[in-house]
């Protein structure tokens, strides 16, 4: 069962990179139109000193934007949640900021906050933050009111309450939300790179190689960042098993029993 | 252990117009066991927020040893008509909840916690997360979770009544042992007026529009009860007393 | 907007200048920065100079003006406009001297005239340059925009070219044969606009804020001079050149015999009948009357509020 | 009660336009910087005619990309939710798609597509179809399986199930993804633009306004884009409001009663 | 009328290994009442299946007026223990939801649903969702689409296993009195004794492990049966029969 669930995904690498390489080679298509996942895998293999340190500058953009974005999203969900005036005002500017074009705006938030983290930060955290927040409102609301009552009848304080009882209903939709940013954030940096960089990533790469007519160069960077996106995805896969045991365990961890 | 351990005094409640709960009052003696019985919307559940402290009475007062308790939670332990245990804690977890939510639950309260489960036949069970119980399963770690809460006075709210005729059976009888040995005072909701006389000391019936106490039956059958009771004569008398009470409105 | 990006001290004593460049990625008219830095000629000028990258090819002069950098590589048009909205940023120096946009095609498809371009796909960037330009030429050749397919290009139109996905591609004659020539081996056709009814006017030069200016005219002053300097070298020495810009900015050798072929095609751009730099009123008369003629421009301004001169040599 | 769910939103509104006016004339941000609401406002209207034509464009666009997304990850998720292992190959692979910046292949794009709305199309089609994939899949299995089996115990066969049981269970998450997909539609035309036009939109018109360094100009075309998405969000709401009464209604619409 | 309507001839079912009802057989006549009580799990849903033909049999058949019918649904109208009514449709839409799935609803189908909606006390709600339906409601509606379903056998399985007390009885009567109406055979599982006694003509007692037909009792109460019913000595006789028999193996 377990060999079959990994099998599955490696099959559908498999799977692209086979239909992939077969478009090329029927359609006979020009390297610097399309190159062939052999040529981008050799791009990769030959750069790769160089590429490395760029990914994990990248990597260490989308993480942080990542990171400030969830927070940010988990916060105001929660005030949103708790404070009713604050949802009614606040939902229909954080629906406003998905529909603003992102890379529009981009150029203009260089020019205010500079080149350095900042701009990267806002850029990927207005990706990230909006799944977070409507996620974690919905396990908020989704919460058994019977239970509550029951925390109260208790004698239990509000503070207490929320830790023990709201807190964790909130994780398994968060990790959703975080699942999918994860994956967008990537984008979010490659966005940040381009219109304010000094230090160079895998998107200002990606750039210089385009310019350069590096095709193969190019797709190189993209599959590299396309596995940065995916790795996150999978990392939230597994915080989420270890976060939330009892959705997929029938009895709890050993070092976690109490 | 006769004395009066809880005073519903005068007790009413208004939901803005409406009258959900008529003044009612009831004095129960320490250790006894009392259900109640009426048809939806009487004002059950109500009288139950009351004296666990979640609804404040419009007027009137509860006591509890002579203290006044209206509107204070925390005094009593009270099981709702839904398990509602809490998805991400074991069922040792569960059971220390009271003790997790008022301050922190020791490493003694979660041994008494696995002593108690490992008592009431849960001892494969305690690092078990509720999903992976039966329903009769869930329903004794919500009532351990209420005992454990260490409460002189248990509030129980129709707490059988998602289970099987069967299984209800079987919870009953337990619900009897815990309460035989722990001579707690039990006030107890149900719609099932078979439960309600072979639980109990008292049997309330209530009456809506408003909702108000009805008749109050006493029910002197020997313990300890078992099946065969349910199947006595004097059970039978009783039931069709409590039965006639709740339905003589339904036949005009 | 910080202004206080500028005249930062380094801890060996050098002041900080920083350059915004007039497109998002390197190329080959950046040798003269990379010459001066690797070359220690900013440094022997007690200059630390750093690149900032513009977020978009138009934008160099906003950075400038909004004191993200000190000094910005642009185009004439871009100061123009700017002049237009009124960014406190002047020319301080031509970086070329000559016109060398133009159309190419695909080797042996050359254009008969400039009306054969009526019904094209015509690929375009989508800075102010070649807006104007395209601008001026097809109003000569009796066309509207309109008669034209423009395709816009994110960054070369030469890759779409050589796919046919163009019929023409517009493009200078230091950046577009040179890649035309490393895809397909052979020579693009070319037809320089100059040829028709373009003015024959720099496309390049550097600007700086006004007020920085203002506080540091010796920076400017010293930059320039060591920039010159930087320029010459690489005139001189262009196979180092371009392995020193190669080197800083990690390219790929591979690139080498186009990198070397741009900058070649490059020189005879950088001097004009006063060598490096200079410009004059007649250069940003022509380049105003051209975008006003073409309806992109509502009135010219005095050539002074576009340039000066005064910090050269 | 009416009149506050409309109240809010516009308070809303003005509490954005009071903020970005008072930022930029506290800290005396220059206009081409960041122009002031009421400058950013009298651009949009100085040039309303030519940005009409254009915003139409745009529009177009996103729609018809959106159409094409969200048609194909209906039929996906129809397929998945039927089909096990299509779920099992393709899901790794529409985590991949999300994972790609599509930022950085839209240049190759055109080279393989042109310049048509193809290009577009594939761009809008790929930011909406995948919430629209996760959304219906998990209306699909959330079906009460004693619905399903109550229809089979009535005779009915496979396709009026689909009809009548299980496609009625899929329009409330469905129309969630939607709203979503509205929102971001916008800004998948507006990278379409940017990599791959000849007729001009709102997002190519950015450009230019750009290129001129006409900042006002930029924001009054950002916020016409804003506006787009907004509207195809309301859009949404209001279909969804239509397309599923029983989530909000007691009873029937008249014209509606069968 | 007394003639034969159903036989469960020597029906089996398994699970893989498990066997979930043991060679199981039973004839019911025309027009008759029958219900089911037994534990959780002694297959009581499992045997219906195979009736509603859901579920092929593992050997055995059942036989409608002499026709084999085994594995071939659509000839018996089926209720579920849940009510399922489908959220988009209206009360009306619900009660020709077997009509809009084996063909096309038609505006006699319709004027059928609301006639019977009128008549069974909901006339005002047949432009209603289901939502905005009380729980006796939406089971009403339940049972009135299996009517509209026009077919001689009803299968229920514990149609009302959700109400409370009171609303229970009063939809146990309205059920007798639209099978008095309407002349079906009704196949009914309950979990509640009173329940089971109360309505049939004939009280099938099942036991698991493997799922089996224990005992059958006559139940020769008169009709009409009213509240009264329930305090009579024969029912309560008869009840207690069928409850030793569900109990007697867990007094070991
Ligand atoms: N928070 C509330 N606001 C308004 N009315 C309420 C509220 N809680 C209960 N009521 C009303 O008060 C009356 C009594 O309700 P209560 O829940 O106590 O009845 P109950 O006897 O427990 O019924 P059931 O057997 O259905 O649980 C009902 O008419 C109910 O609608
Ligand atoms: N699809 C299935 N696959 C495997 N086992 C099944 C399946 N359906 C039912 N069973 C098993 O068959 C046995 C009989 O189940 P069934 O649902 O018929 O019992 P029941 O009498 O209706 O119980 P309840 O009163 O809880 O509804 C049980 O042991 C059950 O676990
Ligand atoms: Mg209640
Ligand atoms: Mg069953």
């Amino acid at each position: 069962m377990k060999a079959v669930r990994l099998a599955t995904p490696l099959f559908a690498v498999l799977l692209v990179a086979a239909v992939w390489q077969l478009a090329v080679s029927v359609f006979k298509v020009p390297a610097y139109v399309l190159p062939s996942p052999s040529q981008t895998w050799s791009a990769l293999g030959d750069d790769w000193t160089n590429i490395r340190s760029l990914a994990a500058q990248t990597l260490y953009e989308s993480a942080i934007g990542f990171l400030v974005g969830a927070g940010i999203g988990f916060a105001l969900a929660v005030a949103m949640a708790h404070v009713k005036i604050a949802h009614r005002v606040l939902y229909p500017i954080l629906i406003a900021t998905q529909a603003v074009p992102i890379v529009a705006i981009a150029a203009p938030l260089v020019i205010i906050l500079g080149y350095g983290l900042a701009p990267k930060l806002v850029i990927v955290g207005l990706i990230v933050f909006f799944p977070v927040v409507v996620n974690v409102l919905d396990g908020l609301s989704g919460i058994d009111a019977g239970m509550v009552n029951l925390a109260r009848s208790m004698g239990a304080g509000p503070v207490k309450i929320f830790l023990l009882i709201r807190l964790p209903a909130t994780l398994s939709p968060l990790f959703s939300a975080l699942k999918l940013g994860a994956a967008y954030a990537v984008t979010g940096a490659v966005i940040g790179e381009w219109t304010a960089s000094i230090t160079p990533g895998l998107g200002k790469d990606l750039l210089l190689k385009n310019s350069r007519l590096d095709t193969a160069g190019v797709y190189a960077d993209v599959l590299l960042l396309t596995a940065i996106g995916i790795g996150g995805f999978l990392l939230m896969t597994i915080l989420e098993r270890v976060a939330t045991p009892w959705r997929t365990r029938s009895t709890a961890r050993r070092w976690f029993r109490r | 252990m006769t004395d009066t351990k809880l005073t519903i005094d005068g007790v009413e409640v208004r939901f803005g117009e409406a009258l959900a709960l008529a003044e009612t009052g009831l004095e129960v003696k320490n250790g006894e066991f009392i259900t109640f019985v009426g048809p939806s919307g009487c004002g059950k559940t109500t009288l139950m927020n009351v004296v666990a402290g979640l609804q404040r009475p419009t007027s009137g007062r509860v006591l509890m040893d002579g203290q006044d308790i209206s509107g204070r939670p925390g005094h009593v332990g009270y099981m709702f008509q839904k398990d509602l245990l809490v998805p991400w804690r074991t069922v040792t977890g569960n059971i220390v909840l009271g003790a997790a939510l008022t301050g922190r639950a020791t490493n003694a309260d979660r041994a008494d916690a696995r002593e108690l489960a490992r008592r009431y036949g849960l001892g494969d069970f305690v690092d078990h997360y509720p999903h992976a119980l039966s329903g009769g399963m869930r329903q004794r770690v919500a009532l351990m979770r209420t005992l454990a809460f260490h409460k002189d006075v248990l509030l129980l709210d129709e707490p059988f009544g998602a289970l099987d005729a069967q299984t209800r059976l079987e919870m009953q009888q337990w619900l009897l042992q815990v309460w035989a040995d722990s001579g707690r005072t039990v006030l107890f909701i149900t719609h099932d007026v078979d439960e309600a006389v072979f639980l109990a000391d008292r049997v309330v019936v209530m009456s809506p529009r408003p909702g108000r106490i009805q008749a109050i039956h006493d029910v002197g059958l020997p313990r300890p009860r078992t099946v065969d009771t349910l199947l006595t004569p004097d059970f039978m008398e009783l039931k069709s007393q409590v039965l006639a009470g709740l339905y003589h409105h339904m036949e005009g | 907007g910080g202004a206080g990006a500028s005249s930062g001290k380094t801890a060996d004593g050098l002041t900080k200048v920083k350059v915004a460049p007039d497109w998002i990625a390197a190329d080959i008219t950046w040798i003269p920065y990379t010459v001066g830095i690797s070359n220690g000629f900013y440094k022997a000028a007690g200059l630390d100079v750093s690149l900032v990258p513009p977020p978009d090819n138009s934008s160099s002069v906003k950075i400038v003006a909004s004191g993200q950098a000190d000094i910005a590589e642009t185009t004439l048009t871009d100061q123009v406009f700017a002049a237009k909205q009124s960014l406190p940023v002047i020319s301080i120096a031509n970086l070329s001297q000559t016109n060398n946009w133009g159309f190419f095609t695909k080797t042996g498809a050359k254009l008969a005239s400039p009306a054969a371009l009526k019904g094209m796909k015509v690929g375009v960037f989508d800075d102010a340059w070649t807006k104007a330009m395209l601008g001026v030429v097809l109003r000569k050749a009796g066309l509207k925009a309109t008669d034209i397919q423009q395709v816009t290009a994110t960054d070369s139109d030469i890759p779409l070219l050589i796919a046919g996905k163009i019929d023409v591609a517009t493009n200078t004659t230091n950046f577009g044969p040179p890649s035309y020539a490393e895809k397909t081996g052979a020579q693009p056709e070319t037809m320089p606009a100059t040829g028709l009814g373009a003015p024959d006017i720099p496309i390049w030069n550097y600007a700086a804020s006004t007020r920085w200016l203002q506080k540091n005219p010796d920076l400017a002053r010293k930059w320039l001079a060591a920039t010159a300097k930087a320029t010459e070298w690489a005139i001189a020495n262009p196979d180092a050149a371009v392995k020193a810009y190669e080197a800083y900015h990690k390219l790929k050798p591979s690139g080498y015999a186009t990198d070397l072929a741009e900058w070649k095609a490059t020189v005879p751009l950088l001097k004009g009948s006063t060598g490096l730099f200079t410009a004059t009123d007649g250069q940003w008369t022509q380049l105003t009357q051209a975008l006003v003629a073409a309806g992109q421009l509502d009135k010219a301004l005095p050539p002074s509020t576009y340039y000066t001169n005064k910090y050269i040599g």
